[in-house]
């Protein structure tokens, strides 16, 4: 038997968070470079797993197969794609710098007692995350996905709620208590739509009597595995609801500002950029090759979601006043093009949507990262106690302009690419869907360009006088992720190369071919 | 008497069923609605020996005997004796405290006895075998022949229920002492940290006429001093008031007195 | 001669080279940062003058030249290549943006001389050559989007480099939104190519153009005319540009006169072919390029900001050009003879305006400028020849760019033939007009600027920086050079290319040409054109040569003071964009707020309240869950008893 | 006589009990009618072991009464330290079970 290598990238994390977590106390520093050694580690192990993959080969490789509860059939079944492979690539990248750039954020006050041991706690969780994040795209059984997608919760949960973000307007107190409201309504709204989740499940295998995703895909494609029409359209609602609170689809969304709002930003990173991403991921593996009737069924609504979801998303950034709320609101405007392009069915809309998974995860956590540095100098969440950073912290300026024109997808730089392909693949489809996502475009320029002059420009206000420039820390946090962003944005090929065959596949399992072009119709 | 009631039941079991029976309902429930507790356990005991004899018209002879012996001689009088231990305090008021908790009770008791009434209408238990034949060889043998063979174990294991009750029991009630017992003199003192009442409590009883404890002593201005009076009384509620009493008393001693006086005071004249 | 075709892309990297090591560098670099900027910038029109050489070495028809880097977006039928494509047009486009742009760039070497960033501007110069560079070589839509939205970016970083000036800043944020709407129909148009054709690429697609249909054509053209609009700042996206004078000066010539704003006059002409299939867009073309024309004419008048009223005149130059690339192969080569001369003339007028204000303290307001031919005489004559050219004096280079394109408006032919060229015809009336004033309020009469010749008028407090008096002088070397160069092309770039058609010859395997039928002679239209240049020169003396110029702008007509305004545009935009737009954010927060999250709230809190009234239930008395139980067991035996009796 | 009657009357002697376990509160009470309910089941299960004619319903019968002689004494002993704690039988005052 070949050597584990899924298992191991998911079980290094794991373990690390455990050896992160029984670092003494006083030891901390050690738990903080454990924690980024340990997700170094990880990211090696993923680069291997991309290395080993080959584009052209089966469609599930590495894969790894052991009886678990062998009752019900369910197993320890691991096996990526090509879009599974992109994704473990991003968490395994994404992770050090979120160690990195939550460097301090969990250091203890100096009220709290010496035994209080918040920091070794906050890595290990973050490296928990990454563990189930990573498993969650490996699986391929039904049930084992279920069990991880819900478990990431609770890390989750941990982190949301008991590190907060240090710089909050008011008192202490009603910080922590708003701090808990938002990681109860992450967990309230995750909770629900996992709960559905899980009945559609059960139900799954007692309609196809298995929880393997190759068994049962292969059985719907050959045809020996028939599903009532009614039965598969509840079944893939169930699915669905639970993937789209995650992503998050409106109407669905309005955990997601709260949660990274109050989070520290490296956990906000972690919430928008890798948890979220799982949700998508889910819709694209799971959705389309379990129900591919059903998801047909359901596109137009899904569409339309999705398209109130740009605008409604990137309107709200708008008019937000607080830094990281805009941030999560312009999330929410993304998911809705990721969304959008799953659902369009054709191969530049999942190819597109699937790269943007991965570009959107660089570019927010670019931007987020940079605003994350700048809330920590000054205190203060607030785009009005901003203004003339510009002049002060010219490099720190810089790389947020660069993260907000990433964010507004500006083309050289990585989400264009994207961002361009789903609209094109929801245009070959639905034209008049494609157009009006169009002029999210603009509104996304509008609240990304209002936030940079807000803070960035104009005259110097007093507090920002004496902010200092990027630090060399923060500038190896940040420098990376533009590198990537600009690299991504010029030469995209490796990963659309990873991506492309498994997309296929799923239209295949959806039976979708893309539209002809006009001229070669006529002919 | 062990033939009759071996199989069938005859005129004099009616009689005995229905007087009987009577009695055992109106002990069954005088215990529940008496408001003194031993008062409920007589009548409890009165119940179960109206069973002893049920079980004895049944051909349980065993039983019935073992009713009287143990249930009513023997756990009854550990209830009294429990009663006499913590009853002290007044007669329960009979009064529901919490809400609808009365009538819930009264209509659930209402709907279960009609419904296992007719539980058992409904069975067809016309089939009477009588006992005849079980007890052929002794009630006494029969039952032993069953307990030491077929539920040997169960009677094994109650075995063991009852010893492990009776440790039970005494841990439950057993205190241990674990520190020194405090000196006098630390008592002393720590009244006098507490700032409690540091003199003797004051004597019951109003002058010579009532020295009895259970009289509270009256204070100056004519008021009972509960403090006078044992809290075990107390709480039962059991203080007799004389201070009417004492101050009439106090009156008329006063005015013979005066008479006495004034009359003195006139042959003074 | 094969090896040519491998120098196309440095020139998009020479520049790009330069842009990340001046934006990456640091401060190490400062002292040296325009000197390698300016090289850089050089090297990239050399090597463009190899490559002309070379294709001037080559028969018309062999003279394209292409370069295929690598595959950029390879998915499933879809694919985008980074790969150039060099041909007449885009050589044409490739000297006018690296030759004005290096003189530019070295005008700015003496213009900034003070500005302690300047390193950071020559970093966002190169990096706006090296887009606009990428625009005009892209050998597909999608590769020349990333130039347009590049050129964009480096339009917004340049009009915004004085970021401490809010309005600096907002303008530059304006310039970049208008833009980002005129990049929707860029988008949607390559969208729509890619399902009409299954391609971007300009080849497959121009070639296949006929064979689509016209309403799909239609529909990509006007969607084109869009993007057009947002990039040279046609009505009704022209909003942005006057604003964008805000930046420094040289950005005002390079970007926002020579070349940027010219990008969609190169969208349309290199798209000509969809244009000849869709009629109706083409119409669309000349019509919008007929009212900016008028509209920027008649804004250059009222403006005293000299950089506005030269703004407002390159706006409606540019409507010159569109209305031309609107006529078809009649118009296409004319619209971009037109746009070069206008590179050489507006980029030198700019110049110019940016010496004036660099010997007048940065002051802007003309009215405050007067008799300044003596102080700085270089500019006045550099000036003097690009107003020349502009207004089309017989002989300079406007004269035969935009006479030809009246020409052609008459030329279209019907009424529609008629109504453009009056149109254009009036546009050249009042072109003289407009620059007849900037010329006399500036170099001639009264010096406004000395403060005795201020009137007193009480009430008004003197702007700051008039406290000291401005001392007017020439400007250095390093910015007369790049004028006098400049003044060069705009004498003689018209006739150089006018002898014998040979700008037209030129272009023409790629335009295509049309003589057209014009209805009146070549002559006539000639002749009318300067009469109402004349007029327009006249009126212009009677109202300002004749008399002195206020120093505070009269209250003026109806016309003026809407004119002054931007004809209520800015003002529609505000109210109905700005406004409406803040109103439908602070309602959707609200309704966020509120509906959305308040539906999920209200489910948790009536789950709550049921929860709270179910717990007193748990009222912690045995008593009471012995009833419950009790009741639960009665229940039990009713549902025995029924179970028996069904 | 229908020995039934026994029968009815071993359920109506529980319905009384359990009536007083939820009507009383009084701890020693509540157990002596604990003590009525068990004893009418016996009652049930003697006359059963009539009907049936075998021995096993006075087994039962048996059994119970030992397991109930066991009971008590716990359950005495239960109220007897409740009381020394709390100075009170009454069951209402051992209500910390609520939220």
């Amino acid at each position: 038997m070949s050597f584990p290598l899924l298992t191991a990238t998911a079980a290094l994390p794991a373990l690390g968070a455990i050896a992160t977590a029984a670092v003494p106390a006083a030891r901390r520093t050690a738990a903080k470079w454990l924690a980024l050694l340990v997700s170094l580690a990880t990211l090696v192990l993923a680069l291997v797993v991309m290395v080993r993959f080959d584009p052209g080969g089966d469609r599930y490789q590495l894969t790894e197969s052991h009886p678990w509860i062998s009752d019900f059939g369910v197993r320890y079944e691991l096996g990526v794609d090509g879009i599974g492979v992109a994704l473990i690539a991003l968490t395994a990248l994404l992770i050090p710098f979120v160690i990195l750039a939550g460097w301090h954020d969990a250091d203890p006050l100096e009220t709290h007692s010496s035994r209080w041991r918040p920091t070794q706690g906050f890595f290990a969780l973050i490296l928990a995350v990454e563990a189930m994040v990573i498993i969650s795209f490996e699986a391929t059984d039904v049930f084992l996905f279920y069990i991880f997608f819900e478990a990431m919760l609770i890390p989750m949960y941990f982190l949301i709620g008991g590190f907060g973000d240090r710089a909050h307007s008011g008192t202490d107190e009603n910080a922590a208590a708003q701090r808990s409201y938002a990681a109860v309504k992450f967990l309230l709204y995750n909770l629900a739509g996992g709960l559905i989740m899980l009945a559609a499940v059960i139900g799954l295998y007692v309609v196809a009597g298995s929880f393997s995703l190759q068994e049962i895909a292969a059985a719907r494609a050959d045809g020996s595995l028939e599903m009532a029409t009614t039965t598969e359209r509840w079944l893939f609602l169930g699915f669905f609801f639970a993937f789209a609170v995650k992503a998050p689809l409106w109407p669905l969304h309005t955990w997601l500002p709260n949660a990274m709002g109050e989070a520290t930003t490296p956990v906000a990173v972690l919430i928008t950029a890798v948890v979220d991403k799982v949700g998508t991921f889910a819709m694209l593996r799971f959705c389309l090759q379990l129900f591919p009737e059903a998801s047909k069924w359901a596109t137009p609504a899904i569409l339309v979601l999705a398209l109130i979801s740009i605008i409604y998303g990137a309107l709200l950034a708008v008019g937000q006043r607080d830094i990281k709320r805009l941030v999560a609101y312009a999330s929410i405007s993304h998911f809705g093009f990721i969304i959008m392009g799953i659902f369009a069915m054709t191969s530049q809309g999942q190819s597109g949507a699937t790269l943007y998974m991965v570009n959107h995860g660089i570019s927010t956590a670019a931007l987020m990262l940079v605003a994350g540095f700048l809330i920590s100098r000054r205190g203060s969440r607030l785009i009005a106690d901003y203004g003339g950073v510009q002049k002060v912290a010219p490099v720190l300026a810089g790389t947020f302009l660069i993260g907000g024109l990433a964010t507004l997808s500006l083309p050289g730089l990585a989400p264009f690419v994207s961002e361009f392909l789903v609209l094109v693949g929801t245009f070959a489809r639905y034209p008049v869907i494609g157009i009006i996502a169009t002029f999210g475009i603009v509104l996304a320029a509008l609240y990304t360009l209002v936030l940079y002059q807000r803070t960035m420009t104009g005259p110097v206000k007093p507090e920002v006088s004496t902010m200092p420039d990027l630090r060399v820390r923060e500038l190896l946090v940040v420098a990376p992720l533009i590198a990537l962003l600009i690299f991504l944005g010029v030469f995209p090929k490796p990963v659309t190369e990873i991506i492309d065959p498994a997309v296929q596949q799923t239209l295949s399992d959806v039976q979708k071919k893309d539209p002809q072009p006009e001229v070669e119709a006529a002919k | 008497m062990t033939d009759v009631a071996a199989y069938a039941t005859s005129t004099g079991e009616a009689f005995q069923f229905w007087v009987l029976g009577t009695v055992a309902v109106v002990g069954a429930l005088c215990t529940v609605f008496m408001k003194k507790a031993v008062h409920s356990a007589l009548c409890l005991a009165g119940t179960m020996i109206v069973l002893a004899v049920f079980y004895l018209a049944n051909g349980a002879y065993f039983l019935g005997i073992v009713q009287i012996v143990v249930y009513t001689g023997a756990i009854m009088m550990l209830f009294l004796f429990v009663v006499m231990l913590v009853g002290v305090t007044a007669a329960d008021s009979l009064k529901e405290t919490i809400k609808g908790q009365r009538w819930l009770a009264l209509l659930c008791g209402l709907g279960f006895g009609i419904l296992l009434c007719a539980g058992i209408g409904n069975a067809s238990l016309q089939e009477f075998n009588g006992l005849a034949q079980a007890n052929s060889g002794g009630n006494v043998e029969g039952l032993a022949a069953l307990i030491f063979t077929k539920y040997v174990f169960a009677f094994e294991i109650t075995g063991a229920l009852l010893i492990t009750a009776a440790i039970g029991a005494m841990v439950l009630t057993h205190r241990e002492r674990t520190e020194r017992a405090r000196t006098q003199r630390e008592l002393a003192e720590q009244r006098v940290r507490e700032g409690k009442q540091l003199p003797p409590l004051p004597a019951p009883g109003v002058y010579a006429r009532h020295n009895a404890v259970d009289v509270p002593g009256l204070l100056p201005d004519g008021t009972p001093s509960e403090l006078t009076v044992s809290r075990t009384l107390r709480e039962r509620g059991q203080i007799r008031d004389v201070s009417d009493e004492a101050i009439q008393d106090l009156k008329a001693l006063e005015q013979r007195a005066g008479e006495r006086l004034g009359r003195e005071e006139g042959v003074a004249k | 001669m094969s090896n040519a075709e491998n120098l196309i892309a440095l020139l998009v990297a020479a520049p790009l080279l330069g842009a990340a090591v001046l934006l990456c560098g640091g401060r190490r670099l400062d002292a040296v940062g325009h000197v390698i900027g300016t090289a850089l910038s050089t090297l990239s029109f050399v090597i463009g003058v190899v490559l002309f050489a070379d294709m001037l070495g080559r028969g018309a028809d062999d003279r394209a030249m292409s370069q295929h880097l690598f595959s950029w977006i390879p998915v499933e039928g879809f694919q985008a290549d980074v790969a150039f494509q060099l041909d007449q047009l885009s050589m044409t486009f490739v000297l006018l943006i690296s030759g004005v742009g290096s003189l530019i760039h070295l005008y700015s070497i003496g213009y900034m001389e003070h500005d302690e960033r300047r390193r950071r501007f020559f970093g966002y110069l190169n990096l706006f050559l090296a887009a606009m560079l990428l625009l005009v070589l892209a050998d597909n839509y999608l590769l020349l989007y990333v130039g347009w939205e590049g050129v964009g970016l480096a339009s917004y970083l340049l009009i915004g480099f004085w970021q401490h000036k809010p309005s600096a800043a907002t303008a530059a944020k304006k310039a970049f939104l208008v833009n980002r709407v005129g990049d929707i129909g860029l988008s949607i148009a390559i969208m729509l190519m890619f399902t009409t054709f299954g391609t971007f690429a300009f080849g497959p697609v121009l070639g296949a153009a006929d064979e689509a249909g016209e309403g799909r054509l239609t529909a990509i053209g006007l969607m084109l005319l869009l993007a057009a609009c947002g990039k040279s700042a046609q009505v009704p996206l022209q909003s942005w540009l006057g604003d964008a004078m805000e930046g420094p000066t040289p950005v005002s010539a390079l970007i926002h006169a020579a070349t940027m704003v010219t990008a969609g006059v190169y969208l349309i002409v290199r798209s000509g072919e969809i244009f000849n299939g869709a009629p109706d867009a083409q119409l669309v073309v000349t019509v919008v390029g007929a009212v900016t024309l008028l509209f920027g004419a008649i804004v250059g008048c009222a403006k005293d900001d000299i950089k506005k009223a030269l703004a407002g005149s390159t706006m409606s130059q540019i409507g010159y050009m569109i209305l031309a690339a609107g006529l078809g192969p009649i118009g296409y080569a004319f619209a971009i003879m037109h746009l070069v001369t206008h590179g050489f003339f507006k980029a030198g007028l700019f110049l110019g305006a940016g010496s004036v204000m660099h010997g007048m303290n940065d002051e802007v307001d003309m009215r405050k400028y007067g008799g300044l031919r003596k102080y700085m005489p270089i500019t006045f004559v550099t000036f003097g020849l690009g107003y020349l050219a502009i207004i089309g004096f017989p002989g300079l280079s406007g004269f035969f760019s935009k006479d030809k394109i009246i020409e052609a408006a008459f030329a279209k032919g019907g009424t529609e033939g008629w109504i453009l060229g009056g149109v254009a015809l009036l546009g050249a009336g009042i072109t003289a007009y407009y620059m007849t004033r900037v010329m006399i309020m500036t170099f001639f009469g009264e010096e406004r600027w000395r403060k005795s010749a201020a009137p007193a008028e009480p009430g008004v407090a003197p702007a700051s920086g008039e406290h000291d008096e401005p001392h007017p002088h020439e400007s250095p070397r390093s910015m007369t050079i790049p004028m006098i160069v400049l003044a060069f092309g705009s004498v003689f770039a018209g006739g150089y290319f006018s002898i014998g058609e040979r700008f037209v010859h030129w272009l023409e395997p790629v335009t295509g040409y049309d003589h057209g039928h014009p209805p009146v002679s070549a002559l006539t239209v000639t002749l009318a054109t300067m009469v109402m240049l004349v007029v327009g020169v006249g009126i212009a003396y009677v109202q300002y040569g004749r008399g002195p110029v206020p120093v505070l702008a009269p209250r003026g007509s109806l016309l003026t003071r809407a004119a002054r305004r931007d004809l209520y545009q800015d003002d529609f935009n505000h109210v109905v964009l700005v406004r409406g737009g803040e109103h439908l954010t602070r309602s959707l927060v609200y309704v966020d707020h509120t509906l959305v999250d308040g539906v999920v709230n209200g489910t948790a809190a009536s789950m709550g309240g049921l929860s709270g009234r179910l717990r007193k239930l748990q009222n912690g008395y045995a008593r009471s869950y012995a009833v419950s139980m009790f009741g639960g067991a009665a229940i039990l035996v009713a549902a025995t008893l029924l179970m028996r009796a069904v | 006589m229908n020995p039934v009657n026994y029968l009815y009357l071993a359920a109506l002697l529980f319905t009384i009990g359990a009536t007083g376990v939820l009507i009383r509160r009084n701890a020693i009470v509540v157990f002596m009618c604990v003590e009525l309910m068990l004893n009418a089941c016996n009652l049930a299960f003697v006359a059963f072991s009539r009907m049936h004619g075998n021995l096993d319903g006075q087994i039962i019968a048996f059994f119970t009464m030992v397991v109930a002689a066991a009971e008590v004494v716990v359950g005495l002993a239960i109220i007897v330290s409740l009381f020394r704690s709390r100075h009170s039988a009454s069951v209402d005052d051992a209500s910390l079970m609520k939220l």
